[in-house]
């Protein structure tokens, strides 16, 4: 019999998660003897609530959401990491005059909450700008929707975007690339590791369990590797998969693009230098509004998965 | 049909404001889309306009309002646009696919009804301790009260992680939520309908020296039925917002509240209105169904005159 | 048949305590038509009330058949009518009268057969199948009064049952209830605001007065079993409603 | 476990405290009308307290009631800012709003019966739209700060309002308007004098509902977008950094700011109604 | 100062057309207390409304004081009582009587001196600033009365006033509004089910039948105008009231 794996996204289906859609749906979870159930996220859910409710056996998360989560007695282990950049930006309107991060005192900007803040506020602590309202050295700070709006309807600044998502979608709004000047968070120095695959350190211990996530990364790289080469063919898997139909074609053949970028260049083992990045970063800024984590890490990574499933 | 006049009347007002805040709503979508199809707008470069009013532009550019009409991701999406959207997405499409609304309203329907039966007959068994236990009156009531103060959208996430922890997930969290919202409606309603008997229905039933028993079946339950019917009219709307947000933490998956949110992810505001107008059809069908029934019923019992 | 000796019964309320009831005396024969007459207030209800065990005395003693009124309640010894018809708007007439009956559990075949009985008996024979809205006031409180009789108890207790209709209809259904009470030998117990109407129907007038309630005066009537409506106009008749008069009068203090 | 047995024991001798009073001869006072559910209340909490402890649940998926106490202590600041943003600017500038607008609307819809029976059905349809629904379309309007908060709970209390107040002004009997009518009063005066006193009642009903909606209406609105500040940016941020302890401190505030507001609207309607037989006991 | 000629008044109601006055021919004179009596359904309360310009007659014609009664509604000639004393219970004993003053804009200082009038008038001096229902129903009734004469009109309409209030109440409210329409001398008509009230108060008695409503008898009172409450056991008053129950009965027939 198959062995039954349950993955809960971060966020709804999209090609952001083309790799695990496709390796669903090309049979390369079957051929690994699995029977994956892929749960899509969404603003109100938080996996590592999910994971560790007994909900998941596994998770797609951002680094940060699942270190805090970790030191919230949440023990979260990253056990891959097919994201080896990150597609995180901020996006202003060149009318507003911001030309560097110099110039956003006085601005207001857009942030996503929910446990995507925590590199916002890392790269403020470091510029010493104040987030509790505009003036000479502080900025407004307005929790954004996932949508790329506040820009589009001149409510804010700055937002965040997705280069994948809402960076089209400001584009498609009929705000030109030469009207936008964009920030990316890695560019920038406060790149923190996206999409990432987190279990329970306490199920590691099983080596059964061990061996079903083995086979289980070992597959879904398949199905990123086979995304990667066949960007519409994956766009159509996502679009299949997506039970409020509200997906286009054109806009997941353009993140399955997209996103190819960021899984470009790993086979799917965490980097260490990008996790001590990361964590550096979170430390660097540790304050009430960025409760993120406020000692290193121990243990949150292992190499044991990936070093078998990649062999 | 006296109202038909009325209604037709407030509607095509309506409809006429709102195909006039359309203007302003969309006016500066359509004057850039417009400079860019070289149709000259006044004034020139999206930064003067941007600093511009809406109103004082689409004063200046009335040769472009029809623009405002017709935009595919509008601020404010004109009543056609809504209405055509709905035509496809109901009668052109075949209900088994993704993109029917009419397959989402199934499945929120679906998870309504089954929340709105638990829910009221929760309401029913609650008001009928309430009405037979002073403890339970004096406990209860107050706390019944404050419950409907929490907001559900905060705690909607948590019970679907816990049911889902213990692997309930699907149409029964979500149901459980609705459950949640129109129980309390059924509860005041029915406690008001069992309490309804007048101090000499329930002498004379002690007259004839009824049991408790009898007293409810022949007398509190009858006479609740016309109270039962209207909160139920109140519980099966709740009911309806309960299954749409307890569709939000679901994954956003299917069902009229996952299509709002989806719509509002890419900016497609014609798909958001759609949803919206949809389920506020829906619930008017369900609050018109449990109408029918209280008519029938009451015809019934001979009350209904 | 009722008995009740220097009954009491004070009622406990936010603003102090309120004397319904004072010494009460009284003593009701099987057969009687007893009506009680006083001002608002006097106590009539409560004395009806307690004597159906609606009410527990505070003093004093009551005793119904032998029995204690709770007893007798359990024995379902009285039909008690109310101002209002009281009938249940989701019963039809004969439903509503049946309502008792299925109570008790009497066998549907004795229900059908006493609720035609009592139909005819309150001259509603045909009105069985209607909806009480559907029949005028009076042919209400008729149906009511038939629901009262339909189980056959010796005591019927009738709380102003016409208060509520107008004077023609209520000459008419005094008349009836005068027939009826003939017919059956029933013992009754008749609260009324009206001196006619008591002096009309009753073999005794017990006038009550309030603040606190008590009988003050017990009048006989010396009119004879068989009243046609005329005998209000005739010398005795006026005699006793002007002793009545006089009664209530010397009980009532105006504010 | 046995911390669970625990709870239910606890639990079944509350009940039979609870039955003991309320059944017992000090079950009018006044203390008995407060003690039977605050009884019932901190029987429940104990009880959540003890099964939590008991079953070891995590605190990510239900914090015990002494962490949540514990939380809201330690951020009362925050709350008290959050509550302020919330309560004070989103759902009380709305629900004032609301209620003047819809008792502005019923003034013409009950001059004009035409408009009543216009505006009503088609009113009862909107509002039904979902606030989940309008939420983000009335942030995208209205933007971030309270204004938008406070039209959604325009939005949401304007119509039961509306309803109430204008069955409220045809509660009048027809002998009272006739009396009127003998007195040649005009239609102010008879609005004045006499249908809106006798529709208070109903008015208050309105307000009462609208109460409990306008706290809800305000914090699920802060779900769509908000200032860095507010209950429903606090709850709606908190899950996300799985401060769960907060999210409850937060529901807590809801809770008590809600009960407190149906309270107060309560205290007003005794006040003004005080004629009415259900106010006078 | 009221004159009916051929009075019609027919209502449509979805079952059909109900002729609710039917050629009524009537004349009042100023200083007239005019009783109506006749079964439920005969057009009592009907005339009484046409009078006071709150229905609007079919056919035939209606003067008040030479004017149309609409005229004469907005000339405030009346004061109209109902059958619940109605009075709005936000308001004290001596705000309600207010009330009409405040509508017809009497100065702060004549309302004040009115009140206490009218409150004296009616025997409820002292009780102005209580609220309606912390007085009983003779009082409220009391108070009723007394709004209807704090603007001084000529007529007073008045549809069964007493008629949910208890007999003795009933009796002394009968005395002191006699004893009013002596003092002020104003035009009454009066509606009631009551025969003795109707023959205790009147100059004239209307009886009336329905189906359709008319006037079926037109009795002249020969009582003197000072009555003591003892004159309705004396011959004259039996004779007086005989005759107008013979009138309602040849009008009324059971169904
Ligand atoms: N449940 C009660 N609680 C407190 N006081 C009561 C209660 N029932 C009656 N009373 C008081 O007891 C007294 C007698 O009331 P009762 O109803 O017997 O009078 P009644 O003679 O029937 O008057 P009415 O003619 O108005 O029906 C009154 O003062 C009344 O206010
Ligand atoms: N607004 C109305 N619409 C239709 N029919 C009416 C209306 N008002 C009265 N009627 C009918 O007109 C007739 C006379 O009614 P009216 O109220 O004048 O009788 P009444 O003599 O005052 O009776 P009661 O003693 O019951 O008060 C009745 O048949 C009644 O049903
Ligand atoms: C459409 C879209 N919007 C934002 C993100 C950024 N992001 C990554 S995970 C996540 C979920 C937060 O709950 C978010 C918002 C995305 N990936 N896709
Ligand atoms: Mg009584
Ligand atoms: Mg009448």
């Amino acid at each position: 019999a198959q062995d039954e794996v349950t993955l809960q996204l971060k966020w709804v289906t999209q090609a952001q998660f083309a790799g695990y859609y496709v390796a669903q749906d090309k049979g390369f979870y079957d051929e690994a003897g699995l029977d994956v159930t892929i749960k899509p996220g969404g603003p109100d859910i938080a996996p590592e609530q999910v994971i560790a409710a007994g909900g998941a056996d596994v998770i797609v998360t951002w680094m940060a959401a699942g270190l805090a989560a970790r030191e919230r007695g949440v023990p979260l282990v990253n056990i891959a990491q097919p994201f080896k950049s990150g597609g995180l930006q901020v996006n202003c309107l060149k009318s507003t005059g911001v030309e560097s991060p110099e110039d956003f005192p006085g601005k207001t900007m857009g942030v996503w909450f929910f446990g995507n803040e925590y590199p916002f506020y890392a790269w403020m602590a470091s510029l010493g700008i104040e987030t509790d309202g505009a003036d000479e050295n502080g900025v407004t700070v307005i929790k954004q929707a996932f949508s790329a709006d506040p820009l589009i309807q001149g409510q804010a600044d700055c937002i965040s975007t997705m280069t994948y998502n809402e960076y089209r979608q400001i584009l498609q709004a009929g705000i030109g690339e030469d009207e936008l000047v964009t920030f990316n968070y890695l560019e920038e120095g406060f790149g923190m590791l996206e999409d990432g695959l987190y279990v329970l350190e306490d199920d590691l211990e099983d080596p059964e369990f061990k061996d079903k996530m083995v086979r289980f990364v070992a597959a879904s790289m398949k199905g990123w590797k086979y995304a990667e080469e066949n960007p519409e063919e994956a766009a159509e898997i996502v679009l299949d998969n997506d039970e409020t139909g509200a997906q286009t074609l054109d806009h997941q053949v353009y993140m399955v693009r997209e996103v190819a970028k960021l899984t470009a260049g790993t086979d799917g083992a965490l980097d260490p230098a990008d996790y001590d990045q990361t964590v550096s970063t979170l430390l660097s800024a540790v304050s009430p509004d960025n409760p993120a984590i406020t000692k290193e890490p121990e243990g949150a990574w292992t190499h044991e998965i990936t070093d078998e499933a990649l062999n | 049909m006296r109202s038909l006049l009325p209604v037709l009347t407030v509607v095509a007002a309506i409809l006429a404001f709102w195909y006039v805040a359309c203007i302003p709503m969309n006016i500066h979508f359509a004057a850039m889309q417009a400079e860019r199809a070289g149709v000259p707008v006044t004034p020139e470069g999206m930064a003067p306009r941007r600093e511009m009013g809406a109103i004082p532009l689409a004063a200046r550019n009335p040769h472009i309002w029809a623009e405002t009409w017709v935009q595919d991701k509008p601020r404010l999406p004109a009543p056609h646009q809504v209405a055509i959207e709905l035509w496809q997405t109901t009668v052109e499409k075949k209900v088994t696919s993704k993109r029917s609304l009419v397959f989402h309203g199934w499945v929120t329907l679906s998870a309504t009804l089954v929340g709105f039966g638990i829910g009221a007959v929760a309401g029913v068994l609650l008001a009928v301790g309430i009405v037979h236990s002073r403890a339970m009156d004096m406990s209860v009531m107050p706390w019944a009260i404050a419950s409907q103060t929490i907001p559900i959208l905060a705690i909607a996430p948590m019970i679907i992680v816990v049911l889902n922890s213990v692997g309930v997930q699907g149409l029964v969290p979500k149901a459980i939520i609705s459950a949640y919202l129109s129980f309390f409606p059924v509860v005041v309603g029915m406690v008001k309908g069992l309490r309804s008997p007048t101090p000499m229905d329930l002498d004379l039933m002690r007259t004839w020296n009824a049991s408790r028993d009898q007293t409810f079946r022949k007398l509190r339950l009858p006479a609740s039925v016309p109270y039962l019917f209207a909160s139920l009219k109140i519980g099966i709307a709740a009911s309806l917002v309960g299954a749409i947000v307890g569709e939000l933490p679901t994954g956003a998956a299917r069902g009229l509240g996952a299509r709002l949110l989806s719509g509002s992810y890419y900016g497609q505001t014609v798909q958001i209105w759609s949803a919206l107008f949809a389920t506020a059809i829906l619930a008017a069908v369900l609050v018109a169904a449990i109408a029918a029934m209280e008519r029938a019923t009451l015809k019934r019992m001979g009350v209904g005159r | 048949m009722i008995q009740a000796k220097g009954l009491d019964l004070t009622f406990q309320t936010n603003d102090g305590a309120v004397q319904a009831l004072k010494g009460v005396d009284l003593d009701i024969n099987r057969g009687d038509f007893v009506s009680f007459i006083g001002p608002s207030g006097c106590g009539k209800t409560t004395f009806l009330r307690c004597v159906a065990a609606l009410e527990t005395p505070t003093g004093g003693s009551l005793t119904v058949n032998g029995m204690s009124p709770e007893e007798a309640r359990q024995a379902r010894a009285y039909g008690y009518v109310f101002q209002a018809a009281g009938l249940y708007p989701w019963r039809t007439i004969a439903g509503n009268i049946r309502l008792p009956l299925e109570i008790m559990g009497f066998s549907k075949a004795e229900q059908n057969e006493r609720v035609e009985k009592v139909l005819e008996l309150v001259d509603l024979a045909g009105f069985g199948g209607k909806f009480p809205w559907q029949l005028s006031g009076g042919m209400q409180q008729r149906a009511s009064i038939a629901r009262a009789l339909s189980f056959d108890a010796d005591i019927l207790l009738m709380d102003e049952p016409f208060g509520a209709l107008d004077e023609i209809v209520r000459d008419h259904l005094n008349e009836e209830l005068l027939k009826l009470w003939e017919r059956t030998g029933k013992t009754i117990g008749f609260v009324t605001h009206s001196i006619p109407e008591a002096v009309y129907l009753s073999t005794r007038i017990v006038v009550m007065s309030p603040r606190p309630g008590r009988i003050t005066d017990v009048i006989e009537s010396p009119l004879p079993k068989e009243r046609p409506l005329d005998i209000r106009d005739t010398p005795e008749f006026l005699e006793v409603a002007h002793r009545v008069r006089e009664g209530l009068r010397a009980g009532h203090a105006y504010d | 476990m046995p911390l669970v047995i625990a709870a239910f024991v606890l639990w079944a001798a509350a009940w039979w405290l609870n039955i003991r009073i309320a059944n017992g001869p000090a079950a009018g006072s006044q203390a008995a009308k407060l003690g039977v559910p605050a009884i019932f209340g901190l029987t429940l909490l104990a009880m959540w307290e003890l099964i939590v402890r008991g079953l070891d649940l995590p605190m990510v998926i239900l914090p015990a009631p002494s962490m949540i106490a514990e939380r809201f202590a330690a951020s009362l600041p925050i709350l008290w800012q959050d509550f302020v943003q919330t309560v004070v600017k989103g759902a009380l500038s709305g629900y004032v709003i609301g209620c003047l607008a819809a008792f502005g609307t019923a003034i013409l819809v009950d001059r004009w019966d035409f408009l009543r029976r216009g505006l009503m059905p088609v009113g009862s349809f909107v509002a039904a739209l979902p606030i989940v629904g309008t939420a983000p379309i009335l942030v995208m309007w209205y933007g971030f700060d309270w204004q938008s908060k406070a039209a959604v709970v325009v939005v949401m209390v304007f119509f039961p309002v509306l309803v109430n107040i204008t069955a409220g002004l045809q509660e009048t009997t027809q002998m009272q308007r006739d009396q009127m009518k003998t007195w040649a009063a005009s239609y102010w005066q008879g609005f004045w004098k006499l249908r809106l006193p006798a529709a208070m009642p109903f008015v208050f009903n309105g307000l009462k509902i609208s109460s409990t909606l306008a706290l809800i209406g305000a914090i699920v609105a802060e779900f769509f977008g908000s200032p860095i500040v507010g209950m429903g940016f606090r709850i709606s941020i908190s899950v996300g950094q799985l401060a769960l302890d907060m999210v409850w401190a937060e529901i807590v505030v809801a809770a008590i700011a809600g009960s407190a507001f149906y309270g107060i609207v309560a205290f007003i309607e005794r006040k003004v109604t005080f004629w009415h037989p259900s106010q006078r006991g």
